[in-house]
């Protein structure tokens, strides 16, 4: 870990230098809906620092919604030729995301790369760094700190920045953030604290004590009722910045056509059907529930990781308004 | 480079203008060889997203024809037909799609001219018009298209 | 794997002189799924169909692919063919290189290309058949006529006579319908009556004929071959199996001041009655709602002087269930009444009446035997005016349509009063005399130059009464306008023919369309004119639409046929290209969602409600829309606005389409 | 509040509901919906102009159906939204109570759907200036700009299907988009297919919709799907003079015809 610091009037030197270097750079943009997305960005007027959270994680620059597996066309000869072709993912700088963002790209690797690695995933993490802004507001959907998390978090970052008035305190990671750092535009820090400068985040539950009872919580009565609401879209999965689910759909003809790994969400009634029409998780409070259990039990079985990282984003995105903090205070309920 | 030869679909009744093009070919009624004819029983059958699949797969133009009104062989096929179109034409209008390149007739099984110079007059319209390529640009803009900018940058 | 072969004809020369059909054939063969292609002089010939079949026995063929004339010239002999070769027929496509391709452009590559397209079109939509197999349906031999005027008479008599059960349902206590009312008939004027009863009585004798009156269709159900027809008996209050038609007791009935139907209300009848004297049958019901025993509870006289005891007051409705395999809807028409014209009094004048009272007047059996007199003071009346088009052809009124009958008629009328009254006037005041029909402009010429009817071409405004005379203020347009004003002691209006009110109720008891204004719909104006949209329903007569005699009895012979023609087989076999909707797996069954949207879309009502139940408990667990194959006739309308594409329609299904589309743009052009 | 606090709490007493879908408060302060199964959860429930969500979306759903005898608290879009479903033969299987808030701030239980089309005749909604205002502008546009900007938004979209969840005319058990027999339209939230999933959509709600907006209110990347229906509704009325959500046995544009339907653009 090296600490430095920035003046606050040299951020977007060092922005606009990223650009400059020709890497791809990923950084909030506020459209006009009023909503705030990641966008690959040419210059640093473009980019919002007035925002609580981006609607959508930046999960989609190492797992796109679409990624092409590889395509195929059928040559004269009656073969096929298959086309893989990677080596064009650019080396990209994701900017301003949230630390409970950059943490959840600790298991979105373990996801990925743990067992079977995938490459698809790995190269893209290769040629990613992150660059995160550290939180100075918060709303009442944000509970990082329940999840055992803060708005200062380092954890997966390559470089953390946190705004300290008109400078600010840098913590470098790793080597990839120190290759990406410009050395003329930052100092040695000093000294100083960030937290004064860090929003206050309420804890919601104590994770231990969630950690205890959710071994329970499969049989809970209450699921049913946390459910209700549920629609079963899939505006959380999608803006969840560690849900991981795909589905493998292959496009095209006999002629030419390609393989595509897309988005897909347990939420959905589809996502378990089976061929012959059997649905193991029937209705939505089962898909709930491996949704919830799968966030807080099982990823801590398989990864030893809580897989919620309290971004608060699918509070803020459920048509239905389901808080899933809520949801899981009580079907932990004594 | 030789001259653009647009890709025209037909969707046609059985009744009313598919008839009408055979009578086209009794009467050796010459006309531009751009179109494809697909044949339904009728023009209620015939489904909306059929076209938008023909403008996705790679068409330039669509003709779809049918029974003139009240000569439906079902009687009301055309009338239902009639009204999917005015909905689904105002609806393709308010989103910018090009509705110049969906030419809608009726041409009855006795129209065989009417029919050759319906197909002549959709080819030099689409002709004139260009390839469509309004589809072609849309997909793949998302971050990959964006990378390879980066790197051709 | 599909195996397809794809055998592409030359026609003599007609294709493969534009057409390089050996490229076709060598390019079709490269297709995903073509086992086998070939070409050859005459695909359709005896030689040429040999080949198919041997084809599809040497190369196990799937499917296969003729690329030929229009599927509309040999589809059927090709796929005859197919299944002489050990294949499903519908497992053979047409690919149109003929009409729409070698006829209508030059020898290009081009058109060669086309070619190559428009069969590879068509091995895409092989690949995607499924064998389909002709519906049977089985013919219940039986037919319903409702309605028991001429034309459901001429109707019942010719299918009985062909051997085959008739159910006749009328509503009224007789048959006979509006002809039993006319005095004479055009062009030849005949007695109505003279010509028309030998045809009830034999109606009513037939062994093949089961008559019941005074009964009305309650509802129908099912589809041709098998409708399941519920039809209400009234109550006639009077035991048809012991009356003996001796008339004691209409002649005893004290309530004799009711308006008597069969003389258009220029009489009256007691409340137990029949109808006329010809009555088929001729035995009484008793009106209930002019009854004294009924309204009042007293009374009861008919039971006491009825020597046979066949009076019975307790009798209820009967609801009976027959089941037929097809349905002559013969339900007839109305006339608009005086009253309908505020120009013309409102129906206030008693002079004032219609065509139909003076057919009544002019009847040997009607209220004067015959003699025109006056119905305000029996008078014989000196001058006559006769309004053509009273209410047809108006817009202002509504009846937009020409009644067709009312020139005929009125000349008729015209006529019959100058035969009756040589030193009388008759004036018709008329927009355009239409006469077409065989001797018919003769007789209209025979009114005009022979019997010295004054024609004058105007219209009529006002008619007001003045000193016990009708002013008839009207114009000549043929004298430049001028105002025309006829002291008349009678006018009779040749109101318009209208659908009989309950005719809307009528068509949507059994599921037929009607225009707007009511009239029922055939199947198609001009080449099914006699058949309506529902499979098995036929129309005769007025009630399509307004129709002289013999127009009807025509009508009537040709629905007859129609149903003969259905009856000649015990089973019926129907094209399987129909829609279906589709089923899945338990819990849910299909992915229909009920919302039976499609039933308003189809226009043979072929789409019903089904419930699905589970087969122990009974509980309903979905509601779905099923497609009535005897009824549906593939139109795949209900398929393409169907939002979640539940129907399919089978030979032209989603699969097939979509994939046409596909192969038909997948190379360039 | 009391008022129709009191009034739940009866019908859950005299047995007539035994699930209640309402409103309540969260802790944003915002109206959301709720569902109470006991007595004890009636002090939750509020109704204000801000219970802005179509809850008829849940009598859809099989946890909800179970329940067998439901209660909905209803704003008029909700209203409409029931009257449509009616029509379309909906909740044949389900006893519902409906009740709704009035102007004057009374609570009103229908006694059945007669009076609910009623009340929605009496109070039918018109469409949303501000709906109307964008409206306007986007056909001020040339159709190229049009094409920029709807393709623009639909390159957005990530196929989640929230718009479609929420939407209480979307019940297909099975949707065209989940069909695979043929395949209609591409599962990879890619421009084109997402642009045929909006077309199709306004398509299929064309007629049926009611305009409660929960589409585009409810759209994670923010598209104003809703506009798309609204324009529908629009048209429709102009063109066949039919309105959705108006009445228990309604014209439905797209299942009815006239022999002298208008168009300007059939040769």
């Amino acid at each position: 870990m090296e600490i430095k610091t920035i003046t606050s009037a040299n951020i977007p030197v060092f922005f606009n230098n990223l650009v400059k270097s020709g890497k791809v750079v990923v950084a909030p943009v506020l459209k006009k809906s009023g909503k705030v997305f990641f966008e690959s960005v040419q210059s640093y007027d473009q980019v919002s620092t007035d925002y609580i959270q981006t609607a959508f994680s930046a999960k989609s620059v190492v797992f796109p919604e679409v990624e092409e597996l590889f395509s195929y066309t059928k040559k004269e000869d009656g073969d096929f030729e298959f086309r893989n072709d990677m080596s064009n993912v650019p080396e990209t700088v994701i900017w301003g995301l949230r630390p409970c963002d950059s943490s959840a790209f600790n298991y979105l690797t373990d996801f990925f790369l743990k067992e079977n690695p995938d490459t698809y995933f790995k190269l893209r993490k290769e040629r990613t760094t992150l660059i995160s802004v550290s939180c100075a507001k918060a709303d009442a959907a944000c509970f990082c700190t329940s999840v055992g998390l803060n708005p200062g978090n380092v954890t997966g970052s390559d470089i953390l920045l946190t705004a300290m008035g008109d400078s600010y305190y840098v913590e470098i990671s790793t080597e990839k953030g120190k290759s990406v750092i410009d050395t003329a535009l930052f100092t040695d820090s000093t000294e100083k604290s960030k937290e004064e400068f860090l929003a206050k985040v309420e804890t919601k539950f104590s994770m231990d004590e969630i950690r205890e009872r959710i071994q329970t919580a499969y049989d809970s009565a209450e699921w049913k009722h946390e459910s209700m609401g549920c629609l079963g879209c899939g505006a959380c999965a999608f803006s969840c910045p560690t849900c991981t689910c795909f589905d493998i759909q292959d496009e095209g003809s006999q002629e030419s056509g390609k393989r595509l790994r897309c988005w897909d969400a347990c939420g959905f009634g589809q996502f378990t059907r089976h061929a012959s029409g059997h649905n193991p998780k029937s209705n939505q409070t089962a898909r709930r529930r491996q949704r919830l259990m799968h966030k807080f039990k099982y990823s801590v079985e398989n990864f030893g990781i809580v897989s919620c990282v309290g971004c608060g984003r699918c509070i803020r995105v459920c048509p239905a308004h389901l808080n899933i903090f809520e949801n899981i205070l009580n079907v932990t309920k004594a | 480079m030789s001259e653009f030869e647009p890709k025209i679909v037909a969707f046609v009744c059985n009744w009313c203008t598919y008839a009408g093009a055979d009578l086209a070919g009794t009467s050796r009624t010459q006309y531009a060889s751009n179109v494809r004819i697909v044949r339904f029983p009728c023009t209620g059958r015939i489904d909306f997203m059929l076209l938008m699949k023909a403008f996705e797969n790679g068409a330039d133009g669509v003709i779809v024809s049918g029974c003139h009104p009240n000569d439906c062989h079902y009687t009301s096929g055309n009338f239902h037909a009639r009204r999917r179109w005015i909905v689904f034409r105002s609806i393709l209008d308010l989103i910018g799609f090009d509705t110049d390149r969906i030419t809608f007739s009726w041409v009855s099984a006795a129209e065989g001219k009417k029919w050759a110079n319906l197909v002549d007059e959709v080819t030099d319209k689409i002709k004139a018009k260009g390839p469509f390529t309004d589809l072609d640009k849309l997909d793949g803009v998302q971050l990959k298209e964006l990378y390879d900018e980066a790197i051709t940058k | 794997m599909a195996r397809i072969g794809v055998f592409i004809c030359h026609c003599g020369e007609n294709i493969s002189a534009t057409v390089d059909v050996a490229k076709v054939a060598e390019e079709a063969a490269k297709m995903p799924g073509v086992a086998y292609a070939m070409d050859y002089k005459y695909m359709c010939s005896d030689p040429g169909q040999t080949k198919i079949i041997e084809a599809i026995k040497e190369h196990k063929l799937t499917g296969i692919v003729v690329g030929a004339c229009s599927p509309r010239m040999h589809e059927a002999t090709f796929r005859k063919a197919a299944e002489k070769g050990g294949i499903n027929p519908f497992l053979c496509e047409i690919a149109n290189l003929r009409e729409q391709v070698s006829w209508v452009h030059p020898r290009t590559e081009a058109t060669t290309r086309k070619a190559i397209d428009i069969v590879r079109t068509i091995v895409n939509k092989v690949s995607k058949d499924t064998p389909l197999f002709p519906i049977k349906v089985p013919v219940t031999k039986t037919a319903l006529v409702i309605g028991g005027g001429i034309a459901g008479i001429q109707a019942a008599l010719d299918i009985a006579n062909a051997g085959h059960q008739v159910i006749m349902v009328e509503k009224s206590p007789s048959i006979g319908g509006h002809m039993s009312q006319l005095s004479e008939t055009f062009p030849t004027l005949d007695c109505s009556q003279c010509i028309l009863t030998p045809r009830m009585v034999e109606v009513a004798q037939h062994p093949n004929i089961t008559l019941h009156t005074f009964a009305e269709v309650e509802s129908v159900s099912g589809f041709v071959g098998n409708f399941d027809v519920k039809v209400r008996l009234k109550a006639r209050s009077v035991d048809m199996s012991k009356c003996t038609g001796c008339g004691t007791c209409w002649q005893k009935c004290p309530s004799k001041k009711i308006p008597d139907e069969f003389n258009a209300g220029l009489s009256y009848r007691t409340a137990i009655y029949s109808p006329f004297p010809q009555a088929v049958p001729n035995k009484p019901v008793i009106d209930r709602a002019n009854c004294n025993y009924f309204q009042k509870g007293k009374c009861g006289i008919c039971k006491k002087v009825c020597p046979a005891g066949a009076i019975d007051y307790e009798m209820e409705d009967e609801i009976i269930d027959i089941k037929v395999g097809a349905i002559v809807t013969a339900t007839g028409f109305d006339i608009k009444h005086t009253d309908f014209f505020p120009e013309y009094g409102y129906g206030e004048f008693k002079d004032v009446i219609d065509g139909l009272q003076f057919e009544r007047l002019a009847s040997a059996s009607g209220p004067t035997s015959g003699e025109i007199r006056r119905p305000s003071d029996g008078k014989i009346p000196e001058k006559i005016v006769f309004l053509a088009c009273s209410g047809s052809r108006d817009k202002a009124k509504g009846i937009e349509y020409c009644s067709k009958i009312c020139c005929m008629y009125t000349a008729k009328h015209a006529m019959l009063y100058k035969h009756k009254h040589h030193e009388g006037n008759a004036y018709v005041f008329y927009m355009d005399i239409r006469s077409a029909g065989k001797n018919y402009d003769e007789f209209v010429r025979r009114a005009i130059e022979e019997d010295d009817v004054h024609y004058i071409r105007g219209r009529v405004s006002r008619i007001y009464e003045k000193d016990g005379k009708l002013i008839v203020k009207g114009v000549d347009t043929l004298m430049n306008a001028e105002p025309v004003e006829i002291e008349a002691d009678m006018v009779v209006l040749a109101t318009a023919v209208v659908a009989n009110p309950d005719a809307e109720s009528v068509a949507q008891k059994m599921h037929i369309s009607y225009d707007k204004h009511h009239f029922f719909a055939e199947a198609h104006p001009k080449l099914r004119p006699v058949e309506t949209n529902t499979a098995g329903i036929m129309l005769a007569g007025a009630c399509q639409t307004a129709k002289d005699i013999p127009d009807t009895v025509s009508q009537a012979s040709a629905a007859a046929s129609k149903i003969m023609g259905l009856f000649s087989s015990d089973e019926m076999t129907r094209e399987p290209v129909v829609a279906v909707v589709n089923r899945c797996m338990p819990p849910l069954f299909t992915t229909c969602t009920g919302c039976l949207l499609c039933l308003e879309v189809c226009p043979y009502h072929a789409i019903e409600r089904e419930e699905i139940k589970d087969r122990r408990t009974g509980e309903i667990l979905k509601v779905a829309a099923k497609v009535n194959a005897g009824l549906c006739q593939g139109c795949g309308t209900c398929v393409a606005f169907c939002r979640n594409k539940s129907i399919d329609l089978q030979g032209f299904s989603n699969q097939q389409m979509l994939s046409e589309v596909v192969a038909l743009l997948n190379k360039p052009f | 509040m009391k008022l129709l606090q009191n009034k739940v709490a009866e019908l859950f007493e005299n047995g007539t509901i035994n699930l209640m879908i309402g409103f309540k408060e969260a802790l944003t302060k915002q109206p959301v919906p709720c569902f109470i199964e006991k007595a004890s959860e009636i002090e939750q429930l509020i109704y204000t102009k801000d219970c802005k969500n179509n809850l008829s979306v849940y009598l859809h759903k099989p946890e909800v159906k179970q329940a067998g005898k439901i209660g909905i608290l209803a704003n008029i879009a909700t209203l409409r939204a029931l009257v449509q479903l009616t029509s379309e033969n909906q909740f044949w299987d389900i006893e519902k109570t409906v009740l709704t808030v009035n102007d004057k701030e009374e609570v009103i239980v229908f006694s059945d759907m007669e009076e609910v089309e009623a009340y929605v005749q009496a109070n039918f909604p018109e469409f949303s200036e501000e709906d109307l205002k964008l409206l306007d502008y986007l056909e001020s546009l040339s159709r190229e700009d049009r094409w920029k900007y709807w393709t623009e938004q639909f390159s957005a979209c990530i196929k989640c299907y929230a718009c479609r969840a929420v939407c209480p005319m979307c019940y297909c058990p099975q949707c065209t988009v989940e069909c695979n027999q043929p395949q209609w339209i591409k599962t990879s939230a890619q421009t084109t297919g997402n642009l045929e999933w909006h077309i199709m959509r306004a398509m299929h709600l064309a007629g049926r919709c009611i305009n409660c907006g929960e589409c585009g209110r409810i759209c994670p990347v923010g598209i104003p799907v809703h506009l798309l229906t609204v324009k529908m509704n629009q048209d429709l009325f102009k063109e066949f003079g039919t309105k959705s959500g108006f009445a228990l046995k309604g014209d439905y544009a797209l299942n009815s015809f006239k022999p002298d339907d208008k168009e300007g653009f059939i040769k």
